[in-house]
C-alpha cells in the first residue's frame, strides 16, 4: 500500500503545464514557507529532512494533494513545531483569523521490519529485487518498484536510513544504489522496450533476486 | 475532505512567520536572508557553467562524471541539496531525465529551486510511467531509438543532466555555450538550445 | 498502477467521524446532484453506471480528493453530458458565472487486454489469484487484491462487463465471483489473524491459483 | 492542483439544473420526484423491517438468505441499486461489515442512499486494512476471537448486514425489533440495540 505522497505511475493526471519565464515565488507566503524550512533546523530540536518530508506525507490525503507544494511545505514545519512545542496551534489560529489545518499524528506503528545492512551487499551489475515490505511511516521506496528486479548501476556513499531518523530512532546509515528497472518490468505492456527508470534505494529495501 | 475552510494560506504563513519573530526566534533579516539563497544564489545558471565547462574542458568533465560534488564545488556550487551530486551524461543513444516522485527534490546549489511543473502531481505521477508523452507535451519529441532513463530522486542523490553539446557551437566561450543550458535541459525536459 | 478513487488500504487518512442524526442531503446542491444521476439515462443516450462511475473516476486526482461526494456525483454527469453534446460548458459556466471543473478525457487505450468469459470458471471453494493486469480505463478490481489469492465463497449471477461497458465496447456479461482474501494475505503482517476482506470480482479478473 | 478557483458548487448545480430544464429535457418535477425517492423512499427503516421479519419468520430467513432481491421486494423494497441484495448474517463468531472502496456503492431500497461517513475516503481507505480500528473508532468494541469479514462491494452485488437478535427481544412483534436495526446495525458499524 501506499500514501498520497507515492504518486510515481499513479492513473489520472492530465498535462503537464509549464509556465514560461517563472519566477521562483509566486507569492509572499511561498517565499516565508521556504525560509522556514531553511530556518527549521535552528528553531526545532532534533529536526532532519527525514522528519520534515514525513511530515508532509502525514497531511489528509485531500488536502496534500489539492494544495501547492509551498502550502505542502507550510503545513509539514509547521505541523512539526506545534508538535515539539516551540508554536502553539491557537495562538497560530488567532494570528490567522481562522482554522491552521495541520498533518496528521504519527501512525502508532510506524516503522517497517528491515535489517540494519551495516556493509554494502550488493555491486554494480548485480541483479537485486525490491522488498514488498509495508510500513505506516515514512520511507523512501516508491511503491512502483516494490516486489520489482532491477541491475545496479552504481554504489552511492552510505547516507542516514530515512525510515528511521524520520522517526527518532537510532542513527544508522547505509549505502543506496541507483537501481534500473526496465519499464516492462514496471509498466507491464504499457512499458516502452527502449525505456528504463533509475530508483535510488538503501540497500535494507534490497534483497538479491531470486536465483 | 476539509470540514471546515482553513484560514488564508497568506495569513497562515504570516501567523508562523509573526509567531516565530515575537518569540526572538527568528528574526526578520534571517527570513529574507534564506530568500535571498534560494531566489538568487541557486539557479540553473550555476548548472549551465557546470556543463559548459565540461563540454570544453575534458579532465572537467571527467572529475564531473567522477565526483559531481566536488566538480561544482570547484565552480563555487555547494550547499544544501547539493551534498551528494550525480551527473548523467546524454548521449546520441541515451537521454536522461530526472523526477522526484515522492516530493520534489532538486540539487538546488546548481538547478535552483523548482519550478510547479516539476513539482506538480501530473509530472510526478507520469514521467516515470510515460516518459515519452510528458516529455512531448513538454516540448521534446525523442525518436525511438534513443533509449530514456528516468532518474527517480527517491533518496538523498541529487542529478544534474549534461546535455549533448549542440552542433555548431565548436570555438564558442564558455559564457555563450552556458547560454544554451536551461534549466530544463538540465533536468532533462528540453534539449540545450540549438547553437 | 491504480487511480485515485481506488482508495481501499491506503496510508494516511485520518479518523471516521460520523456525524449524528444526518440529513440525506445537507444542501439544495446536493438534492439536484442526486436527482441528476436518477435521471442521467433519459437524457444522456447510452448512459450506464459504468460509464458514471468512470465518469468521477476521471476527475482530477485533486478535484476528486478535495469535494464532496455529491460534487464528485455533479462532475462526473455533467462531464458526460458535455462529452455527449447534450450541454455546452461554456453555457454552463455563462450559468454558473465562473469556472465549471469537468473531469478529465478517457485515456488512449483505456481497457485491458482481458479474454471474455462467458461460461463460469471457478466454483464455491476454489482457490483463485486476482491477475495483474494493467489498465488505464474503468475497471473494478481494487489495486489491493491484485496478485492475491483468495477462495470463491459465491458464484453470482452475469452482469455487464464493467470494463467495456464503461467504454462503449462490445456488451458482455460474466459471472461475479465473491472471493474471500484473508487479511494476512492482503496486508502482511498488518493484517489480522481472524479478518478477512471479500472482494465481488468478474470472471476475467481471476485466474486459477498457482498449483 | 487547480489553477482557477471553480465557480461555488451550488451555483455550478443551478447551471446544469437549469440548462436542461430550458432545453425542456427535464422538469422541475423530475428533479423533485427523483428527491423524494431518495429522501423519503429509500431508507434503512426499509432494511430494519427486513431483519425483523428474518429474525422473527424462519422461512422468511432461509429465502432472505437464498435469494435477498426477492425477498425484500415481498416487503415492497426494491429499485435501483437492489437488483441483486446479497443478505449476510452475522453470528456470534463472525461478524460482516460493508463498504466500497471504489465509489460508495450501497443497497439503496433497504440501506437509503449513504451518509457521508460511510462516503469518506478515511472509510474507504481504512476499513478493508484495520476494520477493527475503525469499528472502534465507530463505537463498536469486537472480541479478538470474532472474525471480521469486510465486504468490498466492488462491483453489482449489494450487499446488507442481518445483525444478531438482540437477547431479551423475545416476543416482541416485528414494528418493535425492527426499531433495534439502524442503519449502522444494517452496515455493520454497530450492533442492533440492546433489547
Amino acid at each position: 500500500m501506499r500514501g498520497i505522497h507515492d504518486l510515481g505511475g499513479m492513473y489520472g493526471f492530465g498535462p503537464v503545464v509549464r509556465e514560461s519565464d517563472e519566477p521562483v515565488f509566486h507569492e509572499e507566503w511561498q517565499e516565508t514557507a521556504f525560509a522556514l524550512l531553511m530556518a527549521a533546523g535552528t528553531v526545532q530540536p532534533g529536526f532532519n529532512a527525514d522528519q520534515y518530508r514525513h511530515s508532509v506525507e502525514r497531511m489528509a490525503p485531500g488536502h496534500y494533494l489539492s494544495v501547492h507544494y509551498y502550502e505542502r511545505m507550510l503545513t509539514g514545519i509547521t505541523t512539526l513545531l506545534v508538535e515539539q512545542g516551540v508554536l502553539d496551534l491557537a495562538d497560530l489560529e488567532a494570528r490567522a483569523g481562522g482554522v491552521f489545518p495541520l498533518a496528521l499524528p504519527v501512525a502508532a506503528a510506524p516503522m517497517a521490519a528491515l535489517t540494519p545492512q551495516p556493509e554494502a551487499r550488493f555491486r554494480v551489475g548485480q541483479q537485486v529485487r525490491v522488498r514488498q515490505y509495508s510500513c505506516m511511516g515514512h520511507t523512501r521506496a516508491p511503491e512502483f518498484c516494490r516486489g520489482k528486479s532491477g541491475t545496479v548501476l552504481r554504489v552511492a556513499p552510505k547516507f542516514s536510513f530515512p525510515d528511521t531518523s524520520a522517526h527518532g530512532g537510532e542513527l544508522r546509515e547505509e549505502h543506496t544504489y541507483h537501481v534500473e528497472f526496465t519499464a516492462r518490468e514496471l509498466w507491464g505492456a504499457e512499458g516502452n522496450d527502449s525505456d528504463s527508470v533509475v530508483v535510488d534505494l538503501w540497500d535494507s529495501y534490497l534483497e538479491g533476486d531470486a536465483p | 475532505m476539509s470540514r471546515q475552510a482553513p484560514a488564508p494560506i497568506a495569513a497562515r504563513a504570516a501567523a508562523v512567520k509573526s509567531a516565530l519573530i515575537d518569540k526572538g526566534l527568528l528574526t526578520a533579516e534571517t527570513f529574507g536572508h534564506m530568500v535571498h539563497l534560494g531566489a538568487d544564489e541557486w539557479k540553473p545558471e550555476n548548472g549551465a557553467r557546470v556543463v559548459a565547462r565540461a563540454w570544453t574542458d575534458p579532465a572537467f568533465r571527467e572529475r564531473l562524471l567522477h565526483d559531481a560534488t566536488a566538480a561544482c564545488a570547484e565552480l563555487g556550487y555547494e550547499g544544501p541539496q547539493g551534498e551528494y551530486i550525480v551527473a548523467l551524461e546524454d548521449t546520441a543513444d541515451r537521454h536522461n531525465v530526472i523526477v522526484c516522485t515522492q516530493c520534489s527534490c532538486t540539487a538546488w546549489p546548481v538547478l535552483g529551486l523548482p519550478t510547479d511543473w516539476y513539482k506538480s502531481p501530473e509530472y510526478r505521477a507520469r514521467v516515470v510511467r510515460e516518459p515519452r508523452p510528458v516529455l512531448r507535451e513538454l516540448g521534446l519529441e525523442l525518436p525511438q531509438e534513443v533509449a530514456i532513463r528516468v532518474w527517480e530522486t527517491s533518496a538523498e542523490t541529487r542529478y544534474m543532466v549534461i546535455p549533448m553539446r549542440p552542433a555548431g557551437s565548436e570555438g564558442w566561450s564558455e559564457e555563450q555555450l552556458a547560454g544554451l543550458v536551461t534549466r530544463e535541459a538540465l533536468i532533462g525536459t528540453a534539449m540545450a538550445l540549438p547553437a
